[in-house]
């Protein structure tokens, strides 16, 4: 039982830190800034540690690493830790996100400030454990555990419409995971384990497949969330705070496709050979509808909303096609939309913080009194379009690539969105930025000042770091995409080449 | 022709006795000292209680029988009436306060928390259907007087009313259906009745099963003989409605798995039909009643509904596995719902007790321990790990699908997401609205029940191993 | 050096971008500028190292990203082709620099042109150096996005910020085709770097690809998806659309990416890939319409247009299509020539209409101008000599260039030869019209500006009015367009100053890039499409064995050799008849043919037309998915209609609870009963 | 036709169904609906004593007794229920049981 | 038709025309009364069935004490029958039908009573009555003996119905006047009697 190691660590250090500021007492300024920066530090030491989990981590080996197992529910169902290539750069990615949610916070959030930190802290304990989980009813339980800080983050703290969009987002996503939990019952009793390891060398017989597939399917698909699950996900963003729309944005939608890549792809192989025309057409429709929604929004939010959507699209695409190029791409590019989503959401969060507003139409010529905002926003924008150069585009190219080897049809009309992408974002950008200054309200706008600056640099930085240099994050994926691809090979084997080779 | 009398071996039904005698004493410590002696009587019946459940933990491990085979003893009939010692044990406490605000401090109310205690654990270790009967209809009428022990309210007295015209409709269908199923099988008791079930059953048995079923589903207020709850819940005064959501729940329960795992495995296919369509009924009903509900006690009352649903998804799959999934949830649902009445208990300001789920608005400011403990309830009772709840429910499910039961997991699923809809209106209420006038502070008892029960239930996923291995042996045992 | 060529630059942006607040307009221009010399200076050297000795290299810079059989490298690609697009871009990035100082002298945002001028430059080294499809594709986003930010460079300015947009979504439509080209050509070759793809691409000539539903030709497909993004980055026909607006940049970004280099990136890539396209003759037809259809079609608006920018953006649009002819045609090397020597001519003359703009207080409508040759001597003696240029005058650089491209065209076997041959004489003839039209309105005749010129102004106004038949301004951007030209950071209009000859360091590199013009043609011209060709390319441009255009276009009649010329005289003719001899004409021909002239005047209603395709369609669209797609229907019959029907089932549930016992009993008696008569219809036990 | 055990049955059956309809046709008053349910105890009961006859089984007969014991017992605190309802309400009317309802 | 047969019908058609009229009676106390005639004649069919005790019980139990409680009831609520004789309810057809309904298949049901060989020839766990002793004896030999739980059982059932009685119904009327022995007994003088030194113009409230 005893003898922890660094994921466990991982898991317990938000938690001490929600412990510690749930002691705090009172609601004097003094109280406020303890709890800040404890949650602060508890969230930095959390990333540091997680950078040591990274160092200890061999990178060219596909298997699981780090692993710690307690006893549990019972000799098959155990408390078992671990990392692959697949999972560290989200577990770090988290880690990497909650220091700049806090920051993000610091003065927007006036009232039952410690609740709040407390509330980030233990989402940030579940997220990890998502990504660290190796047995299926762990990560089933992390998986559902954040539904409730973050039903809270975004009935508590939302805007005006928050009760609505929170019921929405949990109740929408409750009734998805459900049937993946009756999916995962039906795995134990197939396999007799919910070892991840151990399910993942299990073969299931394909009419059982299917049905598994799709439980998992209904639970990932709306947590992606792909079309037509996506509703949830415009209201939850445009209430939530700004650092919650950066959680939801930058990791919890990482969990459908990780979902997907942990569990349907290598324990359901034929079932997703299968349903792979149906992951496409939900995909590429994804990427053009709700671009096109996208384009005619008229709250900032709302739109970065539904262009997250679209980017999911490339991510589900990228995953079915079963190539290296679109797996690793489409992996890259939820590390890299977790990066530049949160920080899309940090840049609405500081105008909105000063204006309290995110009508597109309130703002218009920020430039002119914010222009180090304006170079920022112009990063992540671009980045959003898929600039190459940015981290946006290696993600988008290569799950595009591997959507054309796969598919060309599904390559086309995905490949469109990224006209449409180009379109809304940067009518969005000229809209809030651009133009001249006339409102009376944007005239007295501050630049970012040197809290903002700390948040957004780094984020900066590594939007542009690995957009030229993907390495770091790219390679960890190879090991275990390649392992994939070579075990699930057998199964699709000669149809699938013939399929997407020169003919 | 004398039959030599011989003396039964006591051991086994040590708890009971202890129950009984201390019944008696109350009885008589009651009726001597009068109406003044309710702290005196109340503190025995603590004594007796913990006498009981000492006797009961103590118990060797085992199956015995003893009466002539109507007793049994065995790792089962333990940890539910564990359970439900434990449940009568903390309902009677919450009741302390309540009844001496409400000038409610009658000596007899513990002597017939007691008495209706020692009728669950009868009905829990009956092994015939006379026992069985017996057991139920101590319970049941201590719990009708118990019901309209606020004998000048109209509601109280009104839930008194209705629950005993419904509850004597029931255990009349149950006697019917009894005699029939001892007709038709020519015995009594459950293994007997088993045994002559073997390889056929006619339909005789089948319909003496269904009067039967009716009768037991009425007691753990399944659907269709669910209607009184909601009505009996409000009308009650709320410890009672505390004490009626917990221990009797777990007896009923557990005396329904009794009967159908034990007396009548061999018609599984049969009679899994009657209980999946009770459990789709009770979890669809409960979920959907319940949203229209602004009363919390009613509100409650679909929720056990709901949750009856959920557990007798469990016994449908008619396994070890199912049983232990009936277990488990039967003892966290007691938990949670000790936590739930500790919470309604101390919704009051003043000396009035407020009861609408309005009254909770913006708690979460006003009373910060309450809201959240009751937010953990809440969200644990919808099933969301790592809460309790959620084990509870994926032990029955997991139980469903064991056995192929598809469409009822897939229907039990998806009905609790429709009533995380209410638990979570209640969260809203608490944490997302305005607050409204402040509640009086609560009383150090209601404190620790919360406590204690919110601690449970936010903590189990971190050691589930006692309960779980516990309910697995106790699963194993009747089988 | 190569390094230094490529990065100096973006070591200038990064300095002007991240310090120019800090250290200064003034150090900002002339750290930008000073590098961007040196490393034009060093672009010379490699140019001669390369292209008249043997430096062609390859120098790895790292890994890019690798996945599977996909490794991307960014590195740099030294050859022939590369080191003149080298010159090309540097020599006119490093006057556009200098002559910046002078033109943006005023503006206060002085750091941060900058900054974009070297990004931009940066990036179209990256693309011109590249070594495989995805660093070109990175070079041209790169581009792009230089482009859209000197585009909406006074951000102020909505039509600014418009064209801006639009310049970057029109070139992502052909970036669209690129993107699937670079696809395919990875299926087909399995590699991205070019000397893979080249190796492999002779095994593919019968490969097919099936490809939305039909059986292609697979390297012509690659070819034609590739070219996609040629049209859109050189503002091909139907893809011409964005560089007209893009005139609302600052003029030296005109000069340097929307004539000189950027726009060519498209030509640069089609003869970079001349390995793929010569396998792929189907496309190359498809070139060669295309080309010769922009060169004509550009030149038909050009005719007309009173912008003093525009017209010269027509002529780079008609230019360019003449560059793609000669590519089409096989020519891969005159369609170079034509590139590099348009850079110094068109560069010059929008350096110079900039010198004009900026002598007349940013005054951009040539209605407005005349006279000038007076005020500003300079200026209209280079913008002569970029005119003769431009209009191919014997033995300047357009006239090697452009009649090579002629006569290629007519010598070609390329099925549509015939076709490109007549639209680039017609084109030449209309070149030379709207050059000399040019010229004359602003430099000779009457000052219509001045004093009096507001009256006088107005008066054009109006005749341009009536001339549109009685309709609105509404409906004329084109004309309308030049009065939100004025740049607000000036803060003061035109016609109120004398127009005075521009700084020195703007007329340096007007005389610069004037001796360019002149002399490009000629010194090059045998290293480009004469007879050093093969020493000088050194298979950097590829021609398949069947190839023998470059032979052959010596062999043409005379008549053909001639007929450019002949044309150019025609057209010098007729300009100098309208607007010299007599000026009433130009009107008057408007007025006879109102129809053509506001086809022509409206550019063909290309605007009009894809804003009532795809603008209005997608904005309709986007609001139709949102309203009733996820608003109506997938909610309405999801989440909301749900809780809806939940609700309603509630209400009639919680009706069943009526309070009275009897109906409570009757529910159990139902519920048995029911139960009963299941199991008796179901036939007793099993 | 000899008196075999189903006429028994059949006799307790129908008692039992009029004490079940009883309890839900009769609107006028809580006492009749007491009394319904005794029938149905005593259908019980013919069906126990029916059975235990013809099994030559005692137990049936004691079961019998025993639900003669607990009827009475449910009688007594029926009753006194519904005494106290009475006293709260002054009325017995089942219409006017339904303050809770929903 | 034997004779038992006759009776067989008589006792059986009187219980249920006299549970019919229970149900349907205005009058309660007319429904006591019927409720009564069926209980002797249920006891009429305990005796052709040879469970005499019981149908003694039946009498001098339900007649004799229940029955007559609720006569007492009805009496003491002193209810205004004719107010409550009003109509019967709507719904009668289908409640009439499903009951109706429920009755068919219960005879149905009961009516395919088979012992099976096996049953018989299983060994009843109950205790087979010898032909010799008489029923009330064979009740007694097990009752307290094999059925000593379900007898103490029932006792703490009574133990409740008459805790529940007394709890309901019993009432300490005040302003009655009692009186309490052991009150008057412990009397002494010490509580009796209280000397209070009054000061002049002060009052006894102070």
């Amino acid at each position: 039982m005893f003898g922890f190691g660094i994921l466990s660590g991982l898991l317990v250090l938000p938690l001490v830190g929600a412990a510690f500021i749930l002691a705090l007492r009172g609601d004097s300024p003094a109280v406020r800034s303890n709890a800040l920066w404890a949650a602060l530090a508890t969230t930095v030491a959390t990333f540091l540690l997680s950078l040591v989990a990274w160092s200890r981590f061999d990178i060219a080996n596909p298997a699981f690493q780090l692993v710690e197992t307690h006893a549990w529910l019972a000799d098959t169902i155990r408390f078992k830790l671990g990392v692959d290539g697949f999972s560290l750069p989200f577990v770090v990615l988290t880690a990497f996100l909650m220091p700049f949610c806090i920051l993000a916070s610091w003065t927007s959030i006036e009232n039952r400030l410690k609740e709040y930190l407390v509330c980030f802290l233990i989402l940030e304990a579940t997220m990890i454990g998502v990504f660290v989980a190796l047995d299926l009813v762990l990560f089933y339980l992390m998986f559902e555990a954040g539904l409730i800080p973050m039903f809270l983050i975004i009935g508590i703290w939302g805007g005006k419409r928050r009760i609505y969009a929170s019921f929405k987002f949990f109740l929408y996503t409750l009734l998805g995971s459900v049937l993946m939990l009756l999916a995962i019952m039906a795995m134990y009793w197939d396999a007799g384990t919910t070892d991840i390891a151990a399910l993942l060398q299990h073969k299931f017989a394909p009419a059982m497949q299917t049905w598994l597939w799709l439980a998992f399917f209904a639970s990932f698909a709306v947590k992606m969330p792909m079309w037509p699950v996506h509703t949830w996900l415009p209201d939850a963003h445009v209430e939530a705070p700004t650092a919650g729309s950066v959680i939801l944005a930058g990791i919890l939608l990482k969990m459908g496709g990780y979902g997907f890549i942990r569990f349907s792809l290598p324990m359901f192989p034929d079932a997703s050979l299968y349903f792979a025309p149906l992951v496409y057409a939900m995909s590429v429709i994804a990427i053009v509808y709700t671009s096109l929604v996208a384009l005619m929004q008229e709250d900032i939010k709302k739109l970065i909303a539904y262009s997250s959507v679209a980017h999911m699209g490339f991510v589900t695409m990228g995953l079915f096609t079963m190539t290296e190029q679109g797996i690793q791409g489409a992996m890259f590019q939820m590390v890299s939309h977790g990066i530049v989503s949160g920080a899309l959401f940090l840049c609405v969060g500081v105008v909105y913080d000063r204006l309290h507003t995110r009508e597109i139409a309130a703002y218009g010529g920020l430039v002119n009194r914010m222009p180090l905002y304006a170079v920022t926003f112009m990063v992540f924008t671009m980045a959003n379009v898929g600039l190459p150069g940015t981290s946006g585009f290696v993600g988008e190219f290569l799950t595009l690539m591997g959507a054309f080897r796969a598919n060309p049809w599904v390559a086309f009309i995905a490949t469109s969105g990224v006209i449409l992408s180009a379109a809304y974002a940067l009518w969005l950008y000229r809209r809030v930025v651009f133009g001249e200054l006339v409102k009376d309200s944007l005239k007295t706008m501050q630049d970012l000042n040197r809290r903002e600056m700390i948040t957004l640099a780094p984020l900066v930085v590594l939007t542009i770091y690995y957009g030229v240099r993907p390495g770091p994050i790219l390679d960890a994926f190879a090991a275990p995409t390649n392992a994939l691809i070579a075990s699930t090979q057998a199964v699709f084997g000669a149809a699938k080449t013939a399929a997407l080779m020169v003919q | 022709m004398n039959a030599p009398f011989v003396m039964p071996a006591l051991g086994p039904v040590l708890p009971e006795l202890v129950m009984a005698v201390g019944a008696l004493v109350l009885v008589l410590v009651g009726a001597l000292r009068g109406e003044k002696s309710y702290g005196l009587v109340n503190g025995l019946a603590f004594v007796t209680l913990a006498l009981a459940a000492a006797a009961l933990v103590t118990q060797p491990a085992g199956k015995v029988l003893v009466f002539g085979d109507s007793f049994v003893v065995d790792g089962f009939a333990r940890i539910m009436k564990a359970i439900a010692l434990l449940g009568s044990a903390v309902a009677l406490l919450l009741s302390v306060d309540y009844l001496r605000r409400e000038n409610l401090t009658r000596f007899e109310y513990p002597i017939l928390i007691v008495l209706a205690t020692l009728g669950m654990m009868m009905m829990i270790s009956a092994n015939d259907l006379i026992a069985l009967y017996l057991g139920l209809e101590l319970q049941s009428l201590a719990a009708y007087v118990i019901a309209a022990i606020h004998r000048d309210n109209v509601r109280s007295s009104e839930a008194g009313l209705k629950y005993f015209v419904l509850g004597a409709l029931s255990s009349g269908m149950l006697l019917y259906g009894a005699s029939l199923v001892y007709g038709f099988a020519g015995t009594v008791s459950f293994p007997g009745i088993a045994a002559a079930l073997k390889g056929q059953s006619g339909l005789g048995v089948i319909l003496g099963l269904v009067f039967v079923s009716a009768g037991l589903a009425f007691k753990i207020s399944a659907v269709p003989f669910h209607m009184w709850t909601p009505d009996v819940y409000e009308g009650a005064p709320t410890p009672v409605t505390t004490f009626f959501a917990s221990a009797p729940k777990v007896a009923a329960m557990a005396m329904m798995v009794r009967v159908f795992i034990v007396a009548f495995p061999g018609i599984i296919g049969d009679w899994r039909q009657i209980v999946v369509f009770v459990s789709i009924a009770s979890m669809a009903l409960g979920a959907f009643a319940a949203i229209g509900q602004r009363n919390i006690k009613r509100l409650m009352a679909y929720s056990s509904i709901g949750h009856v649903g959920f557990a007798l998804v469990g016994l449908a799959a008619g396994s070890a596995q199912g049983v232990n999934g009936v277990i488990i949830y039967m003892a966290i649902y007691v938990v949670m719902t000790l936590g739930t009445f500790a919470i309604i208990l101390g919704m009051r300001r003043g000396d009035t007790y407020v009861e609408t789920i309005d009254d909770l608005a913006g708690l979460s400011r006003t009373q910060p321990f309450m809201a959240y403990a009751f937010g953990a309830i809440l969200f644990s009772l919808t099933g969301i790990p790592p809460l309790a709840g959620f084990f509870a429910k994926f032990y029955v499910f997991a139980a469903a699908i064991e056995a192929k039961l598809f469409a009822l997991a897939v229907i039990g699923v998806v009905t609790s997401v429709v009533s995380a809809y209410y638990y979570l209106r209640i969260v809203k209420i608490m944490f997302f609205d305005e607050p409204a006038e402040s509640f009086s502070p609560l009383t150090p008892t209601l404190k620790a029940v919360i406590g204690v029960s919110t601690a449970a239930i936010l903590f189990f996923w971190l050691a589930p191993a006692p309960l779980v291995s516990a309910a697995n042996a106790a699963a194993r045992s009747l089988f | 050096m190569y390094h230094a060529i490529v990065f100096l630059p973006l070591v200038g942006f990064l300095i002007a971008g991240c310090f120019g607040r800090i250290i200064g307009a003034r150090a900002s221009e002339v750290v930008t500028t000073g590098l961007l010399v040196v490393s034009a200076l060093l672009s010379w050297v490699a140019f001669f190292q390369v292209g008249f000795g043997t430096g062609a290299t390859r120098v790895q810079l790292m890994n890019w990203m690798t996945s599977g059989a996909l490794s991307v490298d960014w590195a740099l690609r030294i050859d022939t082709l590369t080191v003149v697009m080298l010159v090309v871009v540097n020599s006119v990035s490093a006057l556009v620099h200098l002559y910046s100082i002078g033109y943006m002298h005023e503006d206060p945002a002085r750091p941060r042109f900058f900054a974009y001028l070297s990004l931009f430059t940066f990036a179209m080294l990256m693309l011109v150096t590249s070594d495989n499809l995805v660093q070109m594709f990175f070079g041209w986003e790169g581009v792009g996005l230089a482009s859209y930010l000197l585009i909406g460079f006074w951000y102020q300015k909505e039509s600014a910020n418009a064209a801006a947009i639009k310049a970057f979504v029109v070139n992502r439509v052909g970036d669209f085709g690129f993107a699937l080209g670079i696809f395919l050509v990875f299926v087909l070759t399995g590699s991205v770097a070019y000397d893979a793809i080249f190796a492999k691409v002779g095994g593919l000539g019968e490969a097919t690809f099936r490809f939305l539903g039909h059986d292609w030709h697979a390297l012509t497909l690659a070819a034609l998806l590739l070219f996609m993004g040629a049209m859109g980055k050189s503002a091909q026909f139907l893809l011409h659309t964005w560089l007209p607006d893009a005139m609302e940049g600052p003029t030296p970004v005109s000069a340097l990416i929307h004539a000189a280099t950027m726009v060519t990136a498209g030509v640069f890539m089609v003869a970079r890939l001349s390995p793929v396209f010569e396998m792929a003759p189907t496309a190359l037809i498809v070139v060669t319409a295309i080309g010769a259809t922009t060169a004509f079609f550009a030149a038909t608006i050009g005719l007309v247009q009173n912008d003093i920018k525009r017209v010269i953006a027509y002529s780079t649009c008609s230019q360019l299509g003449y560059m793609f002819v000669g590519l089409g045609v096989g020519a891969y090397s005159a369609g170079i020539f034509h590139l590099f020597t348009h850079a110094f001519f068109k560069a010059l003359l929008f350096l110079g209409a900039g010198s004009v703009i900026h002598a007349m207080h940013h005054e951009q409508d040539i209605r407005n101008m005349g006279g000038l040759r007076k005020h500003i001597p300079f200026t209209a003696a280079v913008m002569a000599i970029g005119t003769l240029a431009l209009t191919g005058f014997p033995f300047t650089a357009g006239y090697f260039s452009k009649d090579a491209i002629i006569e290629a065209a007519y010598a070609s076997k390329n099925p549509a030869h015939a076709y490109a041959f007549l639209a680039t004489v017609i084109a030449a003839f209309m070149t030379s019209f709207y050059s000399w039209r040019l010229y004359f309105l602003t430099f000779e005749g009457k000052a219509r500006w001045g004093a009096d010129a507001h009256s006088l102004h107005e008066g054009v106004d109006h005749a341009g009015t009536a001339a549109h038949g009685g309709h609105g301004h509404d409906a004329e951007p084109a004309s309308a367009a030049p009065h939100h030209h004025d740049d607000h950071a000036h803060g003061h209009g035109h016609g109120h100053h004398a127009p005075h000859e521009s700084p020195l360091v703007m007329l340096i590199p007007l005389g610069l890039l004037a001796i360019g013009a002149v002399a490009a043609g000629f010194a090059f011209k045998e290293a480009f499409i004469g007879h050093s060709y093969d020493a000088f390319w050194k298979g950097s441009l590829f021609t398949g064995a069947g190839n023998t255009i470059l032979n052959d276009l010596h062999a043409v009649p005379k008549w053909v050799v001639w007929s450019p010329f002949v044309m150019m005289a025609l057209g010098f003719a007729l300009a100098f008849y309208m607007y010299i001899v007599n000026p009433a004409t130009p009107r008057r021909l408007a007025e006879a043919n109102p129809l053509l002239y506001r086809f022509l005047l409206n550019k063909w209603y290309f605007d009009e037309l894809y804003d009532f395709l795809f603008v209005r369609p997608s904005k309709w669209l986007g609001r139709f998915l949102w309203k009733t797609g996820d608003g109506r229907i997938i909610d309405g019959l999801g989440p909301d209609g749900i809780s809806a029907r939940v609700v309603d089932i509630t209400n009639r549930v919680v009706r069943v609870q009526t309070g009275f016992v009897y109906h409570y009993a009757f529910a159990m008696l139902i519920g048995v009963a029911a139960l009963v008569t299941w199991y008796l219809l179901r036939g007793g036990a099993h | 036709m000899a008196v075999g055990l189903t006429h028994y049955l059949v006799v307790a059956a129908i008692l039992f169904t009029l004490g079940v309809l009883g309890i839900f046709i009769n609107r006028k008053n809580v006492i009749v609906i007491m009394m319904s349910i005794e029938l149905i105890l005593l259908a019980v009961n013919i069906n126990l004593v029916a059975f235990s006859t013809h099994l030559n089984d005692i137990t049936g007969q004691v079961f019998a007794l025993l639900v003669l014991t607990v009827a009475a017992a449910e009688a007594a605190i029926g009753l006194a229920i519904l005494v106290v309802y009475f006293r709260n309400r002054g009325t017995i009317a089942v219409d006017d049981i339904n303050m809770m309802k929903g | 038709m034997s004779a038992v047969a006759a009776f067989f019908y008589l006792f059986s058609a009187v219980a249920v025309a006299s549970a019919f009229m229970v149900v349907v009676s205005r009058n309660p106390v007319y429904s006591v009364l019927f409720l009564i005639l069926a209980f002797v004649n249920a006891a009429g069919l305990f005796l052709l069935m040879g469970a005499e005790f019981l149908a003694m019980i039946l009498v001098v139990v339900y007649v004799g004490a229940v029955a007559v409680l609720f006569l007492f009831v009805v009496m003491m609520l002193d209810v205004d029958f004719a107010e409550l004789r009003q109509g019967f309810i709507n719904y009668l057809p289908v409640g009439a039908m499903v009951g109706i309904a429920l009755l068919v298949e219960l005879i149905l049901v009961v009516g395919t009573w088979t012992l099976s060989p096996e049953l018989i020839r299983a060994p009843a766990a109950g205790a087979a009555t010898a032909p010799t002793i008489s029923n009330t004896e064979a009740i007694g030999q097990v009752l307290y003996t094999r059925y000593i739980y379900f007898f103490q059982a029932a006792g703490l059932i009574l133990l409740v119905a008459m805790i529940g009685a007394i709890v309901l119904t019993l009432r300490e009327r005040t302003g009655v006047k009692r009186q309490d022995i052991s009150a008057q007994v412990a009397r002494t003088k010490a509580t009796a009697m209280e000397v209070r030194k009054v000061a002049s113009g002060a009052g006894l409230e102070g």
